[in-house]
């Protein structure tokens, strides 16, 4: 156990899954920091500094700088995993999906099922998303939903540090292709981690806190913000249980099912686009499997229906706030 | 140059049972006994063929949405792509993948490949599984002149120039992707130029010629195998019937039409020249008709005796949440 | 009026079109038949048929057939409808979105926005899609779920050949970008449908068949399973609403929420997986808005979370059935 | 090739104006007064300038991520850029886009663009429409030589040579993509030589010398105009700063960053030439200096008394369900 950044922890996934398995191999943008330059090596280590220090140790035979060409990124990745490496592609922003969806949705994710059942793909796509960086419309969004409306994909999306390191390991050796999401905002978080190698399960969601009143559900950066409003609720005698699915596909409905059996009250926190979202999804499956034990409607917190602004002002309102779940969490607990 | 007879007959052998593989599917697919729509490769059987007599079971390809004949060249079990195209639990991937996504990975055929520029990208991984496992074994990318336009093939190309890596880019010209013909689409007339703009080598073979494709790509193979990095090969020829079983292809001149059947058919072709050269007999190749007549026969028989997959086959092989 | 099948509607919307206004022009694979070649002129018009005869009475000044490069084809229309023509762009099978994603989602769906109202993108993406043609894996999905969860686009799934010509024409005269869906099993489907040129406007659903029992929503084929499925239920005293919202963006939500405040159960029939599909959206939103009314739970029936599978058997299995649907009803009505 | 006064004094103004706001930003961002990232074109003046001199407001640039010098010489106003990137709802977007969206579709700048190779199949789009109008407009598509590998600008070159649409690719060779050399990831080592490949004229010049940058776009201009279709040049300079606002850069040698400043700087370069032949004067230079100094003074000024965009504005320019 140590005081680790969301950085870190999946620095060290990586680090110990490339020495335990020598068919690792991480492809991407300036994973090994660039090439060919008249420099040091490893000056990046990833956009993100992920991959710093991996280069050094594995070498450029396993930590692969590409050029700028994303299909042929995950399509090289997706190629090499149905042949025997187990590759780690890193796509930098998920934004960037768009150049590459088809080696995704109509390859990788479907080898397995339409070559009945003799493909595995064993694949990572490591990509950064969310908003809060000022980034633009083009380099802030969520996109897991249409991850998640892919059959033969696995979804992933931690919101601490130590469930990014056991959810990251558990990635890497998972034989089908795994999208692996990390919010921007989280790298610089801290946690406590071990520093020896764990897995955390795909499908099995986490409480992260535990009330009567009603269930929160929500992920990633948004399970910051849940947890917040829980607290400033608790100020006014509301009691909520914060639940972080951690995996949209597989999606644990069990554990929210539950919830809402007790507290009769839901609420999803998605920091996505509105319309055929997660917190859609997570809607639709409790109005249909729990509507028995519903009291009060089924309330989403969602980002507009539009793209990402620029401006601060804007962005921040773009986001949903703790704020904004706290007030739409009193209506609920008040619906009569 | 001059091959022994067993390679001779091998590579008249494997195009004859790809020709007849899909003249029976056609036969087929009008008396109405194949779902979906099939893609057939009558007349393009000496680029396939004369690719992959080079490849071991172990290297890699990866084909088209007309991946019959790569498929056969590569030895896939022509009963078990008959049955895999009539959607047949005993098919090559149990009925759920049917004429364009056959695939048989223990011999390295990754799959046709419904999206046109869909293979190269992953044929180059299946290029980095080799040379990270320092095995000698290549992969070649099957792509049509339509294809070649495609972006994700010049992602590849360059990417396989950048990482060295063994991979073979072979473009099957035969003049048309779909109704549009490739002097249309493909702004640089000559696609072999265009790719060594890209750092590799590139040559232009007429694939009508087994013998051509045959001796350009043993080239490309050695240069691979030893670590010296892509090829690219255009190889040009005429298909024989329609963009689709169906296709009445009036975008096409009748004299075309009839050239390619009768002037480009590189069987009769191959045919030809080895009994010119008195290499082979006409004794040795009408056998070889009658086995592969024979060979389709069964094919089509043992494919209509399968069964239909279990209705249960819809939620396996994937992660289902429901 | 007169007897006309969907595909000759879309045929008369694109005709009539190009002859009112001269910046309309089509962009796509074989629009014109395929180009360059020994034979014919307009030997296929446009795979599908749909685009038949236009290159004779337009030219392929204005009827483009292309290279096969889906990422130059809708750039080259949102670039061209920037700056001043009304494109529309055929995409073939909606499939190969996975192919030309960025200059959709990043690109054309954004410029309005981004560019801070500045810019207008009249631009129309014509696709076919779904299930029923043993077409496999990918070629026969739908994707409509990818469409509607992204700000900027507007989304039209026709179910009828009216519907079909009047919505075309009102996408080609919409200044944002249109994604217009036509199913594969519909081109041959006939209806009544006036010569002269007419709009159907966006967001308004139309409410097939009134009902007290139960509302149903479905759009495009599942319309008519649905339809099927709703003269079933009346044998057996059962009478179902039955909505097809025409547009997943904009959604008419107040007509479904009319309904369901009447029947008090809903049903949502969607050929797509479920994961964060339109029927999970439609779900939601009566979960948020409708739950008052709500006496029963929300049912959705789509595919499974499986790739479509090639075998007749199979794909059978894999799309929504009258029967499927007639079940669940059932179970709707019979739920306390 | 000589140029008169006018246009001497013209592209010197222009190059000075790029700069000294490319610096104005870099003040502003290491200030923190910008939020989001930044990329500046320090160092690349020459080549936006020699080629969008050629160019009338109706005509269509397509731009990258590093678009501030190509909006410029475009004659986008300074002042509403400024306003722009610091997120000011007086901005050319309304504050809605930032640095990387700079977009004036009344000076035909179509947009930053901060989708790597994001704007080629844009740009062949208003080469349509120009094509499609018969006006004599034409388009060109700026893309560094990280993105000239990405698919996109491959099918848009293509596409333009089938369509011969008046679009000029413009490849601007900086040395580097983010921290990854183009001479690693450009396979071919030359892209002029890898687009001529693609059937149409194509040229490379040394980008930091704003007069060969004039000159080939002369020619692609020109033959734009004459319907004589799409051309390509790439222009090869250094980036004097780091990929991005902040970037420590450590993947370049001290001394290629010395030289990138001090010897390969176009605009001194400019200024060294004109003094010697005697074609412009010290106090011209220096007037133009002052001026352009006190026009950012301004412009930062302008930006910082600028208003935040009002919160309905995040609902507003999209259709929105909620
Ligand atoms: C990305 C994509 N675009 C379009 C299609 C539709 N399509 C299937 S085959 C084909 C023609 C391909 O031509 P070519 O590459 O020359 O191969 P050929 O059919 O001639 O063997 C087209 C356009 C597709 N399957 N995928
Ligand atoms: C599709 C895509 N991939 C990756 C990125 C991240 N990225 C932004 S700029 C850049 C480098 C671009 O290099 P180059 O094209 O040479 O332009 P330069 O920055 O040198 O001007 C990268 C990789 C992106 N924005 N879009
Ligand atoms: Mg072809
Ligand atoms: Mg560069």
């Amino acid at each position: 156990m140590s005081r680790t950044s969301f950085r870190q922890a999946l620095n060290d996934a990586l680090r110990s899954e490339m020495r335990r398995d020598s068919n690792v191999v991480i492809i991407g943008e300036d994973v090994a920091g660039g090439a060919g330059g008249t420099g040091v090596d490893d000056a990046y280590g990833g956009i993100m500094g992920v991959t710093r220090g991996l280069v050094g140790e594995f070498g450029r035979a396993r930590v692969i700088d590409t050029p700028i060409t994303e299909s042929a990124i995950v399509g090289m990745a997706a190629g090499a995993a149905m042949t025997g490496l187990r590759p780690v592609a890193e796509l930098m922003f998920v934004d960037f999906l768009g150049v590459c969806l088809d080696q995704i949705l109509n390859q990788a994710a479907k080898f397995r099922y339409m070559f009945g059942g003799k493909a595995r793909t064993p694949l990572v796509i490591r990509a950064m998303f969310g908003a809060g960086f000022n980034a633009g419309a083009q380099h802030s969004q969520c996109l897991y939903s249409f991850f998640t409306h892919i059959p033969g994909l696995k979804v992933v999306i931690p919101s601490s540090p130590y469930d990014a390191k056991g959810l990251l390991i558990q990635a890497i050796r998972d034989d089908d292709p795994v999208i692996f999401l990390e919010h921007t905002k989280l790298y610089d978080v801290e946690g406590d981690v071990p520093t020896e190698s764990y897995t955390v399960p795909f499908g099995e969601a986490q409480i992260l806190r535990e009330g009567g009143d009603l269930t929160i559900v929500a992920l990633a950066r948004m399970t910051h913000i849940a947890l917040e409003a829980a607290a400033g609720l608790a100020e006014n005698g509301v009691e909520a249980t914060v639940i972080d699915p951690r995996t949209t596909s597989p999606l644990d409905e069990e554990t929210i099912l539950e919830s809402v059996a007790a507290t009769g009250r839901l609420l999803v926190v998605d920091e996505s686009n509105p319309r055929c979202s997660v917190a859609s999804e997570i809607a639709a499956v409790i109005a249909e499997r729990g509507f028995r034990d519903l009291k009060a409607p089924i309330r989403r917190i969602t980002a507009p229906h539009t793209p990402v602004p620029f401006s601060p002002v804007l962005e921040n309102a773009y986001i949903p706030s703790s704020a904004a779940v706290e007030a739409a969490a009193m209506e609920l607990v008040r619906w009569s | 140059m001059t091959l022994d007879r067993q390679t001779l007959l091998l590579a008249y052998k494997t195009m004859r049972r790809i020709r007849d593989f899909e003249e029976r599917v056609n036969v087929e697919f009008v008396a109405g006994n194949i779902p979906g729509f099939v893609h057939l490769y009558s007349g393009e059987e000496a680029i396939a063929v004369g690719v992959c007599m080079h490849l071991e079971a172990a290297d890699y390809i990866g084909s088209t949405h007309r991946g019959h004949g790569h498929s056969l060249a590569k030895g896939c079990d022509p009963k078990r792509m008959m049955l895999e195209i009539l959607g047949k639990a005993e098919g090559l991937c149990g009925g759920k993948g049917g004429s364009m996504h056959i695939a048989d990975l223990q011999r390295g055929m990754l799959g046709a490949n419904a999206i046109v520029g869909g293979s190269p990208p992953l044929v180059i991984g299946a290029a980095l599984t080799a040379k990270t496992k320092r095995s000698d074994r290549v992969a070649v990318a099957f792509t049509g002149d339509g294809g070649s336009n495609q972006g994700t093939i010049f992602e590849a190309m360059n990417m396989a120039v950048v990482l060295q890596l063994p991979a073979i880019f072979v473009v099957e010209n035969n003049g048309y992707g779909e109704g549009t013909a490739a002097k249309y689409a493909v702004g640089a007339k000559d696609t072999a130029q265009r790719a060594a703009g890209f750092g590799m080598p590139a040559v232009k073979v007429d694939g009508r010629d087994f013998f051509a494709v045959y001796e350009a790509t043993a080239g490309a193979v050695d240069r691979a195998r030893a670590g010296g990095g892509p090829s690219f090969i255009e190889a040009r020829c005429a298909r024989i019937h329609g963009h689709y079983c169906g296709d009445p292809q009036s975008y096409r001149s009748k004299d075309e039409l009839t050239k390619a059947r009768e002037v480009h058919d590189p069987i009769s072709g191959f045919r030809r020249r080895v009994l010119a050269s008195g290499e082979l007999t006409a004794t040795e190749l009408d056998s070889i008709d009658r086995c592969s007549a024979e060979e389709m026969d069964d094919a089509v028989t043992t494919a209509h005796a399968g069964t239909a997959p279990p209705v249960e086959a819809l939620y396996t092989d994937v992660y289902a949440a429901y």
